[in-house]
């Protein structure tokens, strides 16, 4: 299937006809797949199209139910880590797989501890000489004695991929590696995976940012619901046939933004506030009818100026005044002014997972539907039903439960919730975090409806050309503090990175 | 960012000590009763009376060491106090049949192991909750050692068994707290020098690193409650010898005393989040507090409440330290 | 994946949601330990006998009401039993002392709803594991109850409060219709209010909840004071039962409760779980110990018994509850 | 920092409490064991203990288990008493076999010990003061059954299996039952002493028997529990328990109750305490009181009317005959 373009020497491991099930998901279907040394192979695809569970069988987490695999051409048996191990296969996953109370010498080397003379014992010492070595690999200057829980996310990311890079992996998958990362990390991480590649290492990566995939990628294959649909080589294609194959149809980039009415009046009012987490003298307001936002480097505030304006994290000096309100409380007296929080992490501050999509969606929204006291199942489902359609919810019913179903379709329930719940200042924390294509294009549609409507929003994001595309204008975080604020004019990717950094 | 990458500065002994389990508490209350107690009664700082703190807690001690490593999974043993009570029965039984202390301590740990395999058994191949779980598991042995005994105690012990809480080892230490001193020090090097230690912190920490890492999970996992059946059936032996018969209901409800020891002394039930010396503290705390009492006098209902209060103060600690993080 | 799963989304029962089709599950093995025990004792199935199980099980319901909705929290109350005693002894001497039975109810109920107090602050603001704060605060009323009572017992109380414990209405204990209104209110509250549902709601998530506006302590300190406060109730009915208070009792009543919430089908990780499900429980445990005696199975037995009940009723659980990991 | 203060002082304040507690006495210092603080019994036999020492002029201090009947909480109480080293002790051990280690410790310390109640199977004391529990059970089921007029069908309801009083008890009940041959003894199931399990016991049981002519339960929580039992259920049953506290003696005035064993913890105190400052005080002690066998009934229940607060200690020479 797959035509040779570029190696001489063969694929290093290949998979064939792959598929595997989950009750009621055939999340693989016949998928085949070839990875050559010292290449790095994009894999592309929308939320549920079968990556992430391509990855798991590649490592040996899951077992294939179909389909086999090939090593330098020998057919070989992978039936768990430790198959995998055997041929060199490691892997960078996006969700962290580090022991929060063991140091970093004992996470990368964890399952793989140096043996000393006495059975059972570990060579500590050496372990941490290893781990050292790696470290300044990565020009990482962080004691190996350090306790995992206490690094920053940038930093957690980082001891994974030099977890992986301590595998002396053949074959390296990585997963969104850059998700969590700031640019200079960033930086850093290509330069390894550059010189992994001239030493021969096969990569695979997946990604959701198209800068990306052309700036790494040496071949790019797309998978959709399970199948995989195409290969291409950089040089033969662009980013908009490559979104067209990860979602079936054609769509448009530009989030195209239509022209709105001149914004009301001042919603929300920031000023001078600090925090515990943080923030520094920070100061800014959104307007009804406008779409603010708010960009920066991760770790500069962003997520914190949200939570200090929903009450979650404790303001220290300085007032949030919403509708003009002070607004000194938790999150419930936030959600009674009509403050709502579409926070980052979904699966764990968004939705209850092990509960049904119509009990998540109306969560936020009971004091609004039922009064202070009682509540009443059917009208609740009634509810639910009607915010689905709205929304074009992809669920077998209101009584799904939300942790079944794809990324995009549980961000959108996440947004349901505070429509149901009447709000008129959204603030959007990284809306399209890990969500497809299409699933982007709808939230932004849904944005300009809300605002449409005279709702305000502040939308957080790392995907500058988004906030290029959707916001009316933009505050610039830095170091905890709003380093300045761009109008619509003024707003380009190097204006916000100029403004973002620190040595500007 | 940029100074993200920086170096963070290597922690320093106290810093790593706070780290490894807000350590505060138990050592604070410890301090304090020390200090209370040296001050308001003549008796407290005797030699003999601190090793009779030290002889009271060693039993309590040999629960609380594989309570940690347990608690430390996100798991929990409520059944260890009926199993080192049936544990207790079966050795006074075996003891009294052959007159000798070797079979009789194989029969308690057999018993322990078994239930520890239960245990584990239950939690990690048939995934049901531990406190499930080990609430099942506490009635079964309790049930056994009420039956095996139809409700009598076991007497008539040989002098092989009652010889462990009398004289001294080495020259030095009575031999409970010798057999209580070896058991922290293996369990310490256990769990910071092995690999198994590590699996310890990672089973409660992320387990699907674990796995992910190519190591049998739950194997480890059942190793953890083996352990903890194991140790009560150590504990067996000190008991034995230390009421001279076995008894039905001899060490009922000492999970409790455990779990709260092991809590006192900065384990958290959370990813697995603690440090082993603090549960020698925490169990030398309740054991100083009841120890201190009882010389002042002090009326029983009153000991009862301050043994609440001392593990809610011990834990408040904790709290009030960690927020400073 | 669970090492085995039953395919129990098809059959007959596959219209129904998780959560009621574990209460039908339920209530089927009941019928079942029922009717088989029916077969080994004449006196079983007689409706004396089954009416005298209910009135049993109402006691440990009204535990286990307050102990569910704790549970559905991620939470855990180990202080019931001693907060039943503590209750009892005060609503006592109350009622000794005034020769008022409403004061006497009004300290049961107060006394027990501030030690709930107490559990939901130690909890919510000092931040305190539950087990922890609520086992430290046993340790606390148990010594509290102790000298008190000084070893004393309290006991004749008049006909018209003993009644609640041991009277009849058209032929059916008092205990039980107790039992079933709080079961209803129980089930009201829990599947009809906006407070049931964010109660599952913190139980499932409570990150989500809290951040969805949900004012999670103060719904955190409510289920303790229900707790609580049922645990005061059920010491009247204690009381009433009994005829007398004394230091000791409701000591061994708190393993039981926190079994019979566990057979009834609540996850001890919270967000799942039914009132009617922990009825099922209480009938269930109060059943097999009835048919022990009526059996004079030395009682020895018991308390194996119960941990293996407990024991397979989560596992069943586990098995038809396909792929969830919890 | 500031929490912390208050928390280190909050822990003072309490050991500070606690030391205001501390009773001082230039006179000889008993240290009393008891098995527990719930029940009844052992508080008659706490106070006791105390009116004795009032009235002879000592002092004492009471060593009760935070966990009712803890063996190993009750060994450890006696390792910190011999640190303290009170001038004599008065002891009743919480399990007669299990305790041994315990008596030998004072024993070794050299410390005047007087058991009382349950008798310890090692050790060697001063005196034993108890009551025969063989000879109670005997007599209050020979009053039972004499009350049912020789025949019908008895209940028993029994204590915590293995306990050296429900042993005696029921062996006392089971040759009672020997001279009565027209009464069947239906079922005996234990209700561990306790109330709540007893009136359940009953409960279940009235199921199984429509026909119950007596209960004999072995203390008198459990005759109390049986009897709420048969009277929620309608159903009448002469009862008879043990211990002779006042709830019974109540219940009999009540006519609901038909009599109790009286086992009289009070004075069982009393003269465990008289037992053990005659002895540091130079005068004789018989090794064994052994109270005689007294079953309460109708009609001589008003002398056991008065309330334990108020009893006082009889004399020596009055109780203690030979």
């Amino acid at each position: 299937m797959i035509t040779d373009h570029s190696t001489q020497a063969g694929p290093l491991f290949e998979l064939r006809g792959i598929s595997k099930s989950f009750p009621g998901v055939r999340a693989l279907d016949d998928v085949s797949f070839e990875i050559h040394p010292g290449e790095v192979h994009m894999l592309l695809g929308e939320n549920g199209a079968g990556k992430s569970t391509l990855m798991k069988v590649l490592c040996g987490a899951y077992t294939a139910d179909a389909g086999e695999f090939a090593h330098r051409g020998e057919p070989v048996h992978i039936d768990g880590p430790a198959d995998a191990r055997r041929y060199g296969i490691a892997v960078i996953f996006q969700e962290f797989t580090l022991v929060p109370y063991l140091n970093i010498a004992q996470n990368i080397f964890l399952g793989r501890e140096f043996k000393s003379g006495f059975p059972g014992w570990v060579d500590a010492a050496g372990m941490h000489r290893e781990a050292r070595r790696i470290l300044d690999q990565l020009g990482l200057a962080l004691d190996t004695r350090t306790m995992v829980a206490d690094l920053g996310v940038a930093h957690q990311q980082m001891v994974e991929i030099a977890k992986a890079l301590s595998q002396q992996a053949k074959i390296l998958v990585l997963d969104e590696p850059t998700a969590a990362l700031s640019d200079r990390e960033t930086e850093r991480l290509f330069a390894m995976i550059a010189k992994l590649k001239a030493d021969g290492v096969a990569m695979v990566y997946i990604s959701h940012r198209m800068a990306e995939v052309f700036e790494l990628g040496d071949r790019i294959t797309v998978l959709r619901d399970g199948r995989k649909i195409a290969t291409r080589m950089p040089g033969e294609t662009a980013p908009a046939e490559l979104v067209s194959l990860m979602v079936g149809r054609k769509v448009d980039m530009s989030y195209a933004r239509s022209e709105r009415p001149p914004a009301g009046p001042r919603v929300l009012d920031v000023r001078n506030v600090h925090t515990n987490s943080g923030l520094v003298d920070v100061s800014l307001n959104v307007r009804a009818g406008e779409i603010v936002g708010l960009a920066g480097l991760v770790g500069s505030g962003r997520t914190e100026v949200a939570r200090a304006i929903f009450g979650a994290d404790r303001v220290t000096s300085g007032t949030v005044e919403v509708f003009g309100k002070v607004q000194r409380g938790d999150p419930a007296k936030a959600r009674a002014l009509g403050v709502a929080l579409i926070p980052e992490g979904r699966k764990t501050q968004g939705l209850a997972l092990i509960r049904s999509v119509a009990d998540n969606l109306l969560l936020a929204g009971l004091h609004k539907h039922f009064g202070k006291r009682w509540f009443s199942p059917r009208h609740g489902l009634a509810i639910a039903r009607s915010l689905i359609e709205r929304l074009r919810v992809v669920t077998p019913g209101p009584l799904q439960r939300v942790g079944l179903l794809s990324g995009g379709n549980q961000q959108k329930v996440v947004i349901g919730k505070w429509l149901n719940a009447e709000s008129k200042l959204f603030l959007f924390d990284e809306p399209t975090r890990g969500i497809d294509v299409g699933a982007k294009a709808e939230i932004f549609a849904l944005l300009d409806q809300l605002v449409r409507g005279g709702a305000a929003v502040l939308m957080i994001s790392s995907e500058l050309p988004e906030i290029i595309a959707v916001c009316d204008r933009t505050y610039v975080m830095r170091e905890g503090r709003v380093a300045g604020e761009l109008a619509r004019a003024q707003m380009t990717e190097q204006s916000i990175l100029t403004l973002g950094m620190h040595d500007a | 960012m940029h100074d993200a990458v920086t170096a963070a500065p290597a922690p320093n002994f106290l810093e790593r000590l706070q780290r490894a389990g807000s350590a505060g508490g138990a050592a604070i209350v410890l301090l304090v009763l020390f200090a209370v107690f040296a001050l308001a009664g003549r008796n407290f700082l005797t030699p003999g009376n601190l090793v009779n703190i030290a002889m009271q807690s060693t039993i309590l001690l040999l629960l609380a060491l594989p309570m940690t490593l347990i608690i430390l999974t996100e798991g929990l043993d409520l059944s260890m106090g009926a199993v080192l009570t049936l544990c207790n029965v079966v050795l006074a039984l075996v003891a009294v049949k052959t007159g000798a202390l070797a079979p009789a301590l194989a029969a308690a740990l057999a018993v322990g192991l078994a239930f520890g395999l239960l245990n584990g058994t239950l939690v990690a191949a048939l995934r049901i909750p531990p406190f499930v779980a080990t609430l099942g598991t506490l009635g079964v042995a309790q049930g056994l050692a009420l039956v095996v005994t139809d409700g009598q105690s076991v007497v008539g012990i040989p002098d092989a068994v009652q010889q462990m809480n009398s004289g001294l080892w080495f020259g030095l230490l009575p031999p409970p707290i010798a057999i209580a001193a070896l058991a922290y020090l293996a369990m310490h090097l256990l769990l910071y020098q092995t690999r198994f230690g590590a699996y310890v912190f990672a089973l409660g920490g992320n387990r699907e690193a674990l796995t992910l890492a190519g190591i049998h999970a739950r194997g480890n996992l059942i190793a953890v409650y083996v352990l903890g059946g194991l140790m009560a059936g150590l504990a067996a032996l000190l008991l034995t010898a230390r009421i001279n018969a076995g008894h039905p209901t001899a060490a009922i409800g000492m999970e409790f005393d455990a779990i709260a020891a092991v809590a006192v002394g900065g384990t958290s039930f959370e990813r697995g989040k603690g440090w082993l010396l603090g549960t020698v503290l925490g169990v030398l705390a309740v054991g100083v507090l009841r120890n201190g009492l009882n010389l002042m006098s002090v009326p029983s209902s009153v000991q009862v409440s301050a043994i609440g209060v001392l593990v809610i103060v011990a834990l408040l600690i904790d709290a009030f330290r960690g927020d400073r993080r | 994946m669970t090492a085995a799963s039953l395919d129990l989304n098809r059959g007959p029962l596959a219209h129904l949601s998780q959560g009621t089709r574990s209460v039908v599950y339920r209530l089927l093995a009941m019928a079942l330990i029922a009717a088989a025990m029916s077969f080994a004792s004449e006196a079983f199935l007689t409706s004396n006998n089954l009416l005298n199980v209910l009135r049993q099980a109402s006691l440990l319901f009204l535990l286990a009401s307050g102990l569910t909705l704790v549970i559905l929290t991620a939470g855990l109350d180990l202080s019931v039993g001693a907060n039943v005693a503590l209750s009892a002894c005060l609503a006592a001497t109350v009622i000794k002392g005034t020769g008022s039975v409403a004061l006497g109810v009004a300290a049961g109920l107060g006394a027990g709803s501030l030690v709930g107090l107490a559990n939901g602050l130690l909890v919510t603001l000092l931040r305190i594991p539950p087990f922890i704060a609520t086992y430290g605060m046993l340790w606390i009323l148990h010594g509290v109850t102790y000298w008190f009572m000084k070893g004393e017992t309290i006991h004749g109380f008049p006909p018209a409060f003993r009644a609640v414990g041991s009277g009849y209405w058209l032929g059916v204990p008092i205990p039980v219709y107790v039992m079933l209104l709080f079961l209803a209110a129980g089930i009201v509250f829990a599947q009809r209010t906006t407070w049931g549902q964010e109660i599952y709601a913190i139980g499932a998530n409570p990150e989500a909840a809290r951040l969805s506006g949900v004012p999670v302590r103060r719904r955190l300190v409510l289920v303790y004071v229900a707790s609580g406060a049922m645990a005061g109730l059920a010491s009247l009915i204690f009381l009433a039962r009994l005829n007398s208070a004394e230091g000791d009792i409701g000591e061994t009543l708190t393993l039981p409760a926190i079994a019979a919430v566990l057979i009834g089908g609540t996850s001890l990780f919270g967000g799942v779980g039914s009132m009617l499900g922990t009825l099922v429980g209480a009938v269930i445990l109060t059943l097999v110990l009835n048919f022990m005696n009526l059996l004079t199975i030395n009682a020895n037995w018991q308390p194996l018994v119960t941990g293996v009940i407990v024991v397979l009723a989560v596992f069943l659980d586990n098995l038809t509850r396909k792929g969830d990991s919890r | 920092m500031k929490t912390l203060q208050t928390m280190t002082l909050t822990l003072a304040a309490l050991a500070a409490l606690a030391a205001a507690g501390v009773a001082r006495a230039d006179n000889e210092r008993l240290a009393v064991f008891t098995k527990n603080q719930t029940n009844p019994y052992f508080q008659a036999v706490r106070l006791g203990t105390e009116a004795a020492s009032r009235q002879m002029k000592a002092t004492v201090t009471h060593y009760v288990p935070t966990k009712p009947d803890s063996i190993p909480e009750q060994m450890s109480q006696i390792e910190d008493v011999i640190v303290k080293k009170p001038d004599a002790i008065v002891f009743i051990p919480v399990d007669y076999k299990a305790m041994a280690p315990g008596v030998q410790k004072i024993n070794t310390a050299k410390i005047p010990v007087v058991n009382v109640t349950d008798r310890s199977e090692v050790g060697a004391f001063v005196s034993f003061v108890g009551a025969s529990d063989y000879d109670l059970g005997k007599e209050t089921a020979r009053a039972l059954f004499k009350a049912m007029g020789g025949k019908g069908n008895v209940i028993g309801i029994e204590g915590v299996k293995g306990s050296l009083t429900n042993i005696d008890r029921q062996r006392g009940m089971r040759d009672a039952l020997k001279d009565f041959p027209n009464i069947k003894l239906l079922a005996s199931q234990p209700g561990n002493y306790q109330r709540l399990q007893a009136l359940q016991v009953m409960e279940n049981l009235m199921q199984s028997y429509p026909q119950i002519d007596g209960v004999f339960a072995a203390n008198d929580a459990m005759a109390s529990g049986a009897i709420e039992a048969m009277e929620a259920a309608n159903r009448k049953a002469l009862v008879v328990g043990i211990n002779g506290t006042k709830e019974a003696i109540d219940a009999i005035n009540a006519g609901k109750m038909l009599a109790t064993g009286d086992y009289n913890g009070f004075l069982q105190g009393c003269l465990g305490t008289m037992a053990a400052l005659r002895s540091l005080r130079g005068q004789p002690v018989p090794k064994e009181i052994v109270l005689p066998a007294a079953v309460i009934d109708k009609a001589n229940a008003a002398r056991h009317a008065v309330p334990v607060e108020q009893r006082s200690c009889p004399r020596w020479e009055d109780a203690v005959k030979g």
